[in-house]
C-alpha cells in the first residue's frame, strides 16, 4: 500500500484539520470536529445540509460553500457520519427556516439521518430530506428507492444550493433537489479496486483486463463483470444503460457529468467525455453543460461515472448559478 | 445459580470487548468477501473506545451497556453505531432498575433490543444479517423461559441458536446493507454483522455463566 | 493496464476533442488541432503562452484562462510540443504588446521553444521567455539554470497572467514571472510509478515500501529511494529540502502548493499539508495562502510535490487576483 | 560505383524508415530503462508519417530528407522533432542541387547536419547522446575522404564508426536530455538517441551501398 498515511485511524481528523486550514476562506470547523460549515450566513434563509463516509474527495466536504451545502456530517472512510454529526450539521445550517439534508441512499446514512432528524425535531429544528438515488445499476427501475446515491449527488446539492441561496423556502428547496434528483441517472464503470487504510489490502478485486459495468462508490458489485473494453465501447455501454431508464429523449436539455474515480488519469476522462457528447448529441439530446473531472471519487480506484440530469427552466437556472465549493466552482 | 448481580456485569462488557477484539481482523475479512471489508475495524473502534474510557471505572452492566451503545451511536457512526447502538440501549433500559438479572430478565432484554432493531432497520429473519443471528437467540431465550430452564442451560440454548442462525446466513442471498446489491453473488459467504452478533452473545453468555457460577459458589 | 483507451495514439487528440467540448465557456480551438486559446481578449496587451507534453492534467490546458495563460502548445504524452506549435500559440496569444512563454526546463521544451521563438521573431511577434526550474531535487543549487520546471509552473503562470492583465508590458511580466520562479522552489516524492498508455507497462520502478524522494513528473529519477515513511516524515523531509534551499526563512510570507501525482486520494495531500503547515508556521514562515490538490500531476502515478513560494507586495497582489481556468479557479 | 543518383534516393529513405519501424519496440526499451520509454515510438510515429505521405511519390534523397524533416519538426515535437528535424533538413541543404552524390558530396551532408545539431543543442561527444553516434560517423566519411577511400568502403568505415559510438555510450554517464537526471546511475546502459542514430545510419550506409552496386552494374 503506497500511501500517504500516518495511523490510518487518524486519517479522517488529519485530513480535516488539513482541508480547514487549506480552505479557510470557505469553510470552517464548529464545536463538533465532525462537521464542517460554510462561511455564507444562513441567516434568515434554508440551510443545506449533506454528509457521508470519508474518502470521496471533493465529496463530502469539498462541497461545501457559497449556493451549495452549508454544512457537512463528516464520517471515516466509507462509512456514514454519526447521527449526532447530521444533528450537529443540521444545528450549524439552521438559519430558522428550516434544514434541508440532501443525502445519498445508503443505510448507514439512512439511520443516522433518521436518529439525527429525531433528534432535530426535540430541538425545534425542522429537517426535511431527499435521498438521492441515482444509481441506475443498483435496482431495478421499479425499485428506484433501492438505488444508491452516486455523482447525481453533486448536481442535487448545486440545485439544492442554489434554491436555499435564492431564499426560497424549505419545501421549495426540497422539491427542487428531489426533481434533480429525479431527473438525475448515473452509472459507474469500475477498473482497480482500492484499498482502505485501515485494511491495508483491496477487499474486492477487478481482475487485470476486465472491468465491472455498475460499480458502486465502495466496490458494491456491478450488473456485470466483463473484458476491458475501449473508450469508446465504456462510453456507448454507460450511454445505453443511462438514457433509457429514465428516459432521456430527443429534444430534452441535459446536464453530463463524467467523474473520475479516483486514480483514472484526468486525460481519460476527456476520451470517455468525447465519446459520450457525441453519442448523446446523436440522439437529439442538447447537453447544456458537462462537468469532466473527479467529482466523486473512491480513494484509488479506477474508473469512471456518467451521471445525466434532464433540465427544465428551474433546474437550467439553477445550475447555471454561480458556486464557490473547494470541488465546484463556477463564475 | 439463577441470577447475577448488575454491578458486577462490567466482567461481561469487557469480555465483550475483548471478543471483539480478539476478532478484528476476521470480521473484516468476512465483510470483505461481499463487503466493504471494514466491519472488524469499525466494531473494534467503538468497543475500544468504550474500554478505554471505563477500564478504571466502576459501572454496572446495564449502565455499562448504555454507555457502550451510546458510544457507538453518537461517535462510531456507520450502520453499526446506529445498529448496536440502538439494541445495546434498549437492552439496558428494560433492565436499569435491576440490581439482579435473571433469566427472565435478560430474555426481555434481548427482545427489547431486537424490537429497538426492527425500529431502525427493515431486515427480517433470511435477509442476511445480524437479524439472522439475534432473532433465533431472542426466541432461544423465550423458549427457555417458557420451559423453565436454568439459567445456564437457556445460555447454552441461545448460543447454539445464535450460532446456528449464524450459519444460515452462509446460503442466504443478502437484501440489506452493501452485500444486497450482489444479489445471487452473495451466497456462500457468512454475513459480517451476523457473525459479530454471534460473537457478542457468545462471549455475553460464556462470561454471564461465569458470574453464575461464582454466584452459586457464593451461595454454597 | 486498466484504462480508458482507444488506440493511444490518438489519445491526446480526444482528450483535446473531450476538453474543448466540456469547457467551451473557457477555452477555443485554433486552427492547429494542438493549439488552445482562451476566449479571453488579449487585445491590447502581453499575451501569456506556456505548453508542455500531456499526461499532467489539470496542466497544461487547465491553466488557460481569465488572468492564467492564454494559449498553450499541447504535446503528445510526456513529450514537447512542437516548434510550430508553440509558435501557433504565439500567433494566437499575440495581441501587438508581445508574449511571454512561460515553460518548464525540459530539453525537448527549450528546442522547441528557441525555434519557434525564431519564427515567430521573422514574423515580427516579440516573445520573450521564463525557464521554471523550480525542482531542487534535479540539481545542485549552483547548477540552477539545470533544474527541471515542476508544479511551481502553476505559480508562474498565474503571477504572469495576472500582470499581463494589469496591462503591464512585456518586460514587466517578464520580470514578474521571473521572481516568481526565483522564488519558488519545489520537490516531490513518488510512491507508483506510471504506465503511458503506448508503451503499455511501467518504464521505471517503485518497490513496494520504498518511495523516490526527488522524483520528475516523467519519473526522473530522485536524489534517494528510501524506505517509504509516515505521512508527517515525508512532509519533513520535504520540507527540509525546500526550505534551505531558496532560503525561507522567519519572517517570509509564502504561497504553499501540494500537488499530487495523479492516483494519490486527495484525502491524503491534506493529511500531508496538515504537517507541512504545522512546520513551516513553526519556523516562523507565514502562509499567506495554500493550494492542496491535483495541480500538477503524471498520469496515475502516486506521490505528491511540495511547492513553496515567496511573496513580496508584487506577487502577493498578483497571486490573491481572481483566476478562471480550468485547473485554478479563484473568485 | 562512385556516386549515386538523388533521385534514386527514394529507397534510402524507405529503408530508414523500415529500420526504425522494425526497432520501435526496442528503441523504448532502450529508453525505458534510463528515460522515459517513448524513444520508440517517437521515431516510428514521426517516420510513420512520412511513409504514409510519400509512398506514392516521387521523391529524391535530398527532397525526402527534407520532407522527413520538416514532418519531424512540425508534426513530431518532443526531443527528436527538432534534434532529427534539424540533422535531415541541414544534410538535405548541403546537396540539394545535385544529381549526383558522391563520397565528398554525401560526407559534407552528414557535416552538416551535424553542425546544424550543434546549434541547437549543446551536448558533446561523451555526454551520453546521438552526437556519440554521429560525431564519429562523420570523422570517419570526413577521414575516408582525405584518404581518397572508395565511396561503398568509406560506409563501411562510417557504420563501424557509428556502432563504436553508439557502443561507447554504455560507459558513460548521460549529461542531457532526462537521463541526465540519473547521473551515475545512467552508467551502463545504451543511449536511446546514440542507438537510433546508429540504427538510422546504417540503414542509410546500406542502402546507399546498395544504390552504388546498381550504378556500377548499370556502367559495366
Ligand atoms: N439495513 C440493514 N439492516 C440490517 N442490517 C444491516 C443493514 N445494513 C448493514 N447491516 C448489517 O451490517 C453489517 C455490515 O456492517 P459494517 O461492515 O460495519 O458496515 P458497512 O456496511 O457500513 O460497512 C452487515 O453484515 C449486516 O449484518
Ligand atoms: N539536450 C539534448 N541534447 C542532445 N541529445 C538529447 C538531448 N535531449 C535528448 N537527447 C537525445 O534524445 C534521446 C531521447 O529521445 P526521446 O526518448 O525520443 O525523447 P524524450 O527524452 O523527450 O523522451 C536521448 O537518448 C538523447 O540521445
Ligand atoms: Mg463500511
Ligand atoms: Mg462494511
Ligand atoms: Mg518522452
Ligand atoms: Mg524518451
Amino acid at each position: 500500500m503506497q500511501r500517504i498515511l500516518n495511523n490510518p485511524d487518524n486519517i479522517v481528523d488529519e485530513m480535516l484539520s488539513g482541508f480547514l486550514k487549506t480552505h479557510n476562506d470557505i469553510v470552517e470547523k464548529t464545536h463538533n470536529q465532525r462537521v464542517v460549515k460554510s462561511k455564507e450566513s444562513v441567516e434568515n434563509r434554508v440551510g443545506v445540509v449533506t454528509g457521508g463516509g470519508s474518502g470521496h474527495k471533493p465529496a463530502f466536504i469539498g462541497y461545501v460553500g457559497k449556493n451549495m451545502c452549508d454544512a457537512v456530517a463528516v464520517g471515516e472512510i466509507c462509512s456514514s457520519p454519526t447521527a449526532v454529526a447530521f444533528f450537529d450539521a443540521f444545528k450549524a445550517a439552521n438559519g430558522g427556516k428550516g434544514v434541508a439534508c440532501l443525502y445519498g441512499n445508503y443505510s448507514g446514512d439512512n439511520m443516522n439521518v433518521k436518529m439525527a432528524v429525531k433528534m432535530a425535531k426535540k430541538e425545534g429544528i425542522e429537517v426535511k430530506t431527499v435521498v438521492a438515488n441515482d444509481d441506475v445499476a443498483s435496482a431495478p427501475k421499479d425499485q428506484r428507492e433501492k438505488r444508491r446515491g452516486v455523482a447525481g449527488e453533486v448536481l442535487m446539492w448545486k440545485i439544492g444550493g442554489a434554491k436555499a441561496n435564492k431564499g426560497a423556502s424549505l419545501d421549495e428547496v426540497i422539491n427542487a433537489a428531489q426533481k434533480a434528483i429525479d431527473n438525475t441517472r448515473s452509472i459507474g464503470i469500475g477498473l482497480t479496486p482500492c484499498v482502505l487504510p485501515a485494511v491495508g489490502h483491496p477487499n474486492f478485486e477487478i481482475k487485470e483486463g476486465t472491468m465491472e459495468v455498475g460499480i458502486g462508490h465502495h466496490g458494491e458489485p456491478g450488473i456485470e463483470v466483463c473484458p476491458l473494453e475501449t473508450a469508446n465501447n465504456m462510453a456507448k455501454r454507460m450511454v445505453d444503460v443511462v438514457l433509457p431508464d429514465y428516459p432521456f429523449v430527443k429534444g430534452d436539455e441535459v446536464v453530463v457529468l463524467v467523474s473520475g474515480l479516483g486514480a483514472t488519469p484526468v486525460m481519460e476522462l476527456y476520451v470517455l467525455y468525447d465519446e459520450i457528447e457525441r453519442l448523446i448529441s446523436a440522439k437529439g439530446i442538447k447537453i447544456h453543460k458537462s462537468y469532466v473531472g473527479n467529482y466523486f471519487t473512491s480513494l484509488e480506484m479506477m474508473g469512471a461515472t456518467l451521471t445525466v440530469m434532464k433540465l427544465d427552466d428551474e433546474l437550467k437556472e439553477l445550475i447555471d448559478m454561480p458556486a464557490n465549493s473547494v470541488g465546484l466552482k463556477q463564475f | 445459580m439463577k441470577t447475577f448481580r448488575n454491578k458486577e456485569g462490567k466482567k461481561i462488557l469487557f469480555s465483550m470487548v475483548k471478543a471483539i477484539q480478539d476478532n478484528k481482523a476476521y470480521l473484516s475479512e468476512v465483510d470483505g468477501l461481499i463487503g466493504d471489508g471494514d466491519h472488524g475495524a469499525n466494531m473494534n473502534k467503538g468497543f475500544t473506545v468504550f474500554e478505554t474510557r471505563f477500564k478504571e471505572e466502576n459501572i454496572s452492566f446495564t449502565d455499562g451497556l448504555a454507555e457502550l451503545g451510546t458510544i457507538l451511536l453518537t461517535e462510531i457512526g456507520g450502520s453499526m453505531g446506529p445498529i448496536y447502538g440502538t439494541i445495546l440501549i434498549d437492552m439496558a433500559e428494560a433492565a436499569e432498575d435491576k440490581d439482579e438479572i435473571d433469566l427472565n430478565t435478560f430474555s426481555k432484554m434481548l427482545s427489547t433490543g431486537l424490537e429497538g432493531l426492527s425500529g431502525i432497520v427493515d431486515a427480517k429473519v433470511g435477509d442476511k444479517t445480524l437479524v439472522d443471528t439475534l432473532a433465533p437467540a431472542v426466541d432461544a431465550l423465550n423458549n427457555a423461559v417458557k420451559e423453565n430452564k436454568s439459567f445456564d442451560a437457556a445460555l447454552i440454548d441461545m448460543k447454539k441458536a445464535a450460532e446456528a442462525g449464524r450459519e444460515s446466513t452462509k446460503n442466504l442471498v443478502a437484501k440489506f446493507g452493501r452485500s444486497s446489491r450482489l444479489g445471487e453473488r452473495s451466497r456462500g459467504v457468512l454475513d459480517a454483522g451476523a457473525t459479530s452478533c454471534c460473537i457478542i452473545l457468545t462471549a455475553m453468555a460464556d462470561s454471564i455463566n461465569d458470574l453464575l457460577v461464582k454466584e452459586s459458589a457464593n451461595v454454597q
